[in-house]
């Protein structure tokens, strides 16, 4: 296990210290596209990821940087387009809120509550089409469970027996407005325990449990062949859209951070991995490493050649007409 | 050459390429049923099985969106509405998601897609059944628009469509199923994108979409009788649009009119206008003017539905107007009635 | 309770005579409209219409028929629509599917599946916004829960605790489709129950049966606030629309039916009330009462006036402009 | 006379209906929290409570059936959208049941009931944040379609949309927001469907909607040390149109230019082009034009915005060309920039 450890170390810092980056240089006012930080769940999206194989195949919402990172490692693909440069992976026209790969497994990400869920369900609907053992996991917040796409798409999942993981990221928030004043029931979990699939929670900030919460939900899957529906809990560290802490704001508060802070996903499998037999000089080289790869990316971004304006109109049809 | 319905045409079309292409499926509420959405999906689930031809549950955004992913990872959806109005359903997906997925790769990949929606007047539908709707999907830019009128159309368009590597909005007026015409029994394309003149003329240019292209012929042939010679130009694509070929004629005529199977007010007939109007500013001998749907909600009461719809007599009177004719005596024509294919509910 | 076992036979009794005429007269092909016929499901209708309060309030789909006639008793309105004349409760707009009297508390039927859920809690939030102890019934088949509009509005209702029963109407077809092919889960009802509802379920013909389920259903409301959703199964009789049988059609067996036949509604209330006392002679002059005013109602819709076609625009908008 | 902002001016509008009328309420997402909508709903939920200014579930189509519910039993729902690519969720709701409620109870009864929604540019906000879909409301028959450009319209026709008995969406420019202008501290409506001229001219009339209004104004600066005179008139309410106002004024100046907060194609600049090529044939000196967004998917990177969305020098550009004049040096102009009032997101 402690070499699924290190690499989901790799994971869980390489997006920490990336968006840390953002929070570094966003005043500048060079990247100019709204962010949705991932800061705190970090363990939800390595977890899941660390447990796909390479060509299974993720979708998430607005909140794309983690999945980004850690489906595709590409750093530099990353920073161009948060700088809005061609080299971007949709060279400057995605964003931050619709970054997508999907050569690399990342077939989409869609800033509209609820939409990712219904194209990860066709997805997953191709991939059984084709007999390939492809896996799909979808990634969407506690809101897209009020959206009738949610329950549109986990009701034909279910009713097809697709192979699909449905990843609820559970910050109880749909931008300010808690879980309980947005749901008629109290959890989800037992709801989607009485459709025909494979249910699981965890409360965790360890990305191995979601390792291995994960891996025993594809084993069921593939078992009886019936979709999963993970609901995972974490703490959004920063504001709904933004770089900085929200506190202050009033609609949470900041002991509730503190105590999930104390448990930072990012540190807790630091201090794993060291347990695990890592010597502190190892990791401190490692740790080097992906900084020096950040700041590389982050410099050959800013520096980066922007999109000729005279392709605005290129690729709305393929094929021209 | 073989005649056969527009129904048939779709049919083959499907058929065939289904045949041609296993990435082809089609999905949507009473596919597989023995009504067959009219006919036009008819043998496809005994001959391309349950998986590629399949029911689904009421949820037409969720579909769109599955058709969606089913495209990015290499199918070719074939998703149907029984009516426009449920295709509404799903405009979300379509406005917010589809369309822009071409670009939001930058052109790197793409969703081909077909939505085949039925339009037009049923038998008492009313307001909730009676929609077109074109214009709103046509306004959005990543969108493909096509709404053939003749059997020959269908099959080629369709197979188009299919085939294009876009999301094609693909509108069948309920009243053309029936409509026959000499079709190739084997598999072609014709192009998106490309209108035709249906009748050549001089005096003026209606363009007409779907079934209003019916109505247009038969208001020539009245017109005819009288001395005037409309020209009859079909776009076919809605979006894009065949512009240069609508220029050309009204350059030709130096009169035109739109016959849009919709309303009127910020509908497809307005673009068809306002282009016309710019474009040929020089040629026009008068306004161009439009017909379309009452700017109304469809009622479902005969006497006020014949008063909704536009048909062969409201073109003819329309024409006279801009022609400055006297008006012909049309008590003896014998305008279309739907009623001579069927009773009931369609 | 035979008192109201006899309004309940009233009901069912006009219901069902009304529906005849339809299917007697249909093919004359004056009433141009699509009927989606009500015969099989009369009990749920009269049996939840009658335990609602007249100043309660109803919403329903394109399967108008019942529904109208339980809430109004309205003959000559309802045929008046029928054969699309000025008389009818939207002067021949509305025809069979979207009949409507709000003064009379039919809200609205809406033919687009799941529209009239929405409404219908709006309806109630209304309600509940004014004080007002009206409860809102909102009727809707088996096809409507396969929709978003479903779960949004039953999660909103539940959330909101507002007064409203989610009547569903199970006849375990869309159309030709079957609910198995629709659904991810065994019952929508273990569903439901996970939500803060108060949940019933029943599989009766018997108008009195579905009356009481109703009053406790209300009951359980009022009590604890929450807004009930019932399942009610029935069989539909003929086609999904027009007046003729289809079991010829293959999706389902003329043997289901006759099982189903075999304790019709209409016929289950009426013996039940000779039971309760009715000297045969009296239910008989009732059911002529009731078939003389259906007959005297059909004549004077045939022969009313249609709206004058100058009409056709006018209240697309209120005042004008 | 007191100048306050656009948004003071809604949330005065909002206020003061609220007071005066406790069946109105006002729900949508976001609109109790911190944020209140940009600060327009700012006061609300405390001074009506939560039952009158009340957060809803994500779920778009729903809560905008369940507005026409409320309104159907006495109530006048305002239901907020951020961006009004979250309403084209409801577009169900809006075409299929909410437009025709009225009709089909033949106008005894409607639906009073305000749509606001945010449009227009953010700041990166992309393809899936930008739209303005006007055309596809306006096309519908039994819905309004208000946009406000100034302070003074923001408040009189908010308050005139929530007295209207119908279905009314009602858009608001996010730049709009900081707009500054004279508005009466007293309640007042402006009339639904009544246009404006802001700027009187006699060589060309500019029919522009929201923002569009302020860069036609800042245009008009530029070309006015030119010597050319425009003309710009504000339909402020898009359906029902001002149709007379807009063809007396361009019966005056004999040329027009739409510039439209939208695509173009299918948009309502093509029915403002068409119903004045039509009214005004004679009078027309030149084709009416069109300007508007790009025709694609909005792309986020800011120089690709700004070749997407037209501003004040577009339109010099396009009415240069209108008037066979020699571009004039704009090298010195400063446009206007977002950034001049925030940074970050929208
Ligand atoms: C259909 C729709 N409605 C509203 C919005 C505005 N919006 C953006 S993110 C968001 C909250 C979503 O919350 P959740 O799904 O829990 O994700 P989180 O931001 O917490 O990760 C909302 C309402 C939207 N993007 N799409
Ligand atoms: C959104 C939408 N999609 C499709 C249809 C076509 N349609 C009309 S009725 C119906 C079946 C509805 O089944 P159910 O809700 O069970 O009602 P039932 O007819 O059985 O009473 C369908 C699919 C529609 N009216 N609306
Ligand atoms: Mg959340
Ligand atoms: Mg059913």
């Amino acid at each position: 296990m402690q070499a699924t450890n290190v690499e989901l170390y790799k994971k869980l810092y390489l997006i920490r210290r990336a968006e840390e980056k953002i929070q570094e240089h966003y005043s500048e006012d060079e990247m100019k596209t709204p962010m949705h930080m991932s800061m705190g769940e970090e363990a939800i999206v390595a977890g899941v990821c660390q447990a796909l194989a390479p060509q299974d195949q993720v979708l998430g919402t607005w909140r794309t940087h983690a999945l980004f990172l850690a489906k595709t490692g590409a750093t530099d693909v990353f920073f161009a387009e948060m700088y809005g440069k061609a080299a971007g992976c949709a060279r400057g026209r995605a964003g931050s809120m619709h970054l997508s790969w999907p050569e690399k497994g990342l077939l989409m990400c869609s800033a509209i509550v609820g939409t990712p869920l219904p194209v990860a369900t066709g997805a997953a609907l191709a991939n059984k089409y084709r007999r390939s053992d492809r896996v799909v996991a979808v990634f969407f917040g506690d809101g897209a469970v009020d959206a009738g796409a949610f329950w549109e798409s986990f009701n034909f999942a279910c009713l097809k027996k697709l192979p699909i993981l449905f990843v609820c990221e559970d910050n109880a928030f749909a931008v300010h407005t808690p879980r309980t004043d947005r749901h008629g029931f109290e959890s989800i979990c037992d709801v989607a325990r009485q459709f025909r699939s494979n249910v699981f929670e965890a409360d965790t900030t360890d990305a191995e449990e979601v390792y291995n919460l994960t891996r025993q939900a594809i084993a069921a899957m593939r078992d009886n062949g019936s979709p999963c529906f993970l609901q995972l809990h974490y703490y959004r560290y920063l504001e709904h859209v933004g770089v900085y802490e929200d506190f202050d704001a009033g609609y949470r508060s900041r002991d509730d951070f503190l105590a999930w802070r104390a448990r930072d996903p990012v540190a807790v499998q630091r201090k794993k991995i060291l347990q695990g037999g890592m010597v502190e000089s190892e990791l401190v080289q490692l740790e080097r490493e992906i900084d020096e790869q950040i700041t590389v990316s982050v410099k050959r971004a800013k520096s980066a050649e922007c999109a000729d304006p005279r392709e605005l109109c290129d690729g709305v049809y393929k094929c021209g007409l | 050459m073989r005649v056969i319905t527009f129904c048939d045409a779709l049919n083959e079309a499907l058929r065939q390429e289904m045949e041609r292409d296993d990435s082809v499926f089609i999905y949507g509420i009473g596919v597989p049923d023995h009504k067959r959405i009219f006919g036009s999906t008819n043998g496809l689930l005994e001959k391309f099985g349950p998986e590629r031809c399949f029911d689904t549950p009421i949820a037409e955004d969720t579909m769109a969106g599955i058709g969606l992913g089913a495209a990015i990872n290499g199918l070719r959806p074939i998703h149907v509405h029984i009516r426009v109005d449920f295709l509404l359903l799903a405009m979300n997906q379509l406005a917010n998601v589809i369309s822009s997925y071409s670009y939001g790769t930058a052109g790197k990949h793409s969703a081909p897609m077909v939505f085949r929606a039925v339009v037009g007047r049923g038998w008492g539908q009313g307001f909730q059944h009676s929609k077109s709707m074109h214009a709103a999907f046509a306004h959005i830019p990543g969108l493909k628009v096509v709404a053939p009128t003749t059997a020959l159309d269908a099959k080629g368009l369709l197979i188009g469509a299919i085939r294009d590597d876009n999301p094609v909005v693909f509108l069948e007026h309920r009243w053309l199923y029936w409509q026959e015409g000499e079709v190739p029994a084997e598999p072609f394309t014709l192009p998106i994108g490309k209108g035709q003149i249906i009748r050549q003329g001089s005096d003026l240019t209606i363009v007409a979409t779907s079934w209003l292209n019916v109505e247009a012929l038969h208001a020539a042939k009245i017109l005819a009788r009288h001395g005037v010679n409309l020209e009859i130009v079909d776009p076919r694509t809605l979006s894009p649009l065949d512009e240069e070929l609508i220029i050309s004629s009204v350059q030709k005529t130096g009169r035109c009119l739109v016959a849009d199977n919709d309303w009127v007010f910020c509908g497809f007939g307005a673009e068809v206008a306002a282009m016309v109007s710019e474009n040929c500013f020089k040629a026009l001998k008068g306004p161009v003017r439009r017909i379309g749907f009452a700017n109304t909600p469809c009622p479902t009461a005969r006497h006020l539905e014949n008063a909704f719809f536009p048909n062969a007599a409201t073109i003819v009177r329309k024409v006279e107007e801009m022609l400055d004719l006297e008006p012909v005596d049309l008590s003896a024509e014998n305008f279309y009635s739907h009623e001579n294919r069927f009773k009931g509910p369609f």
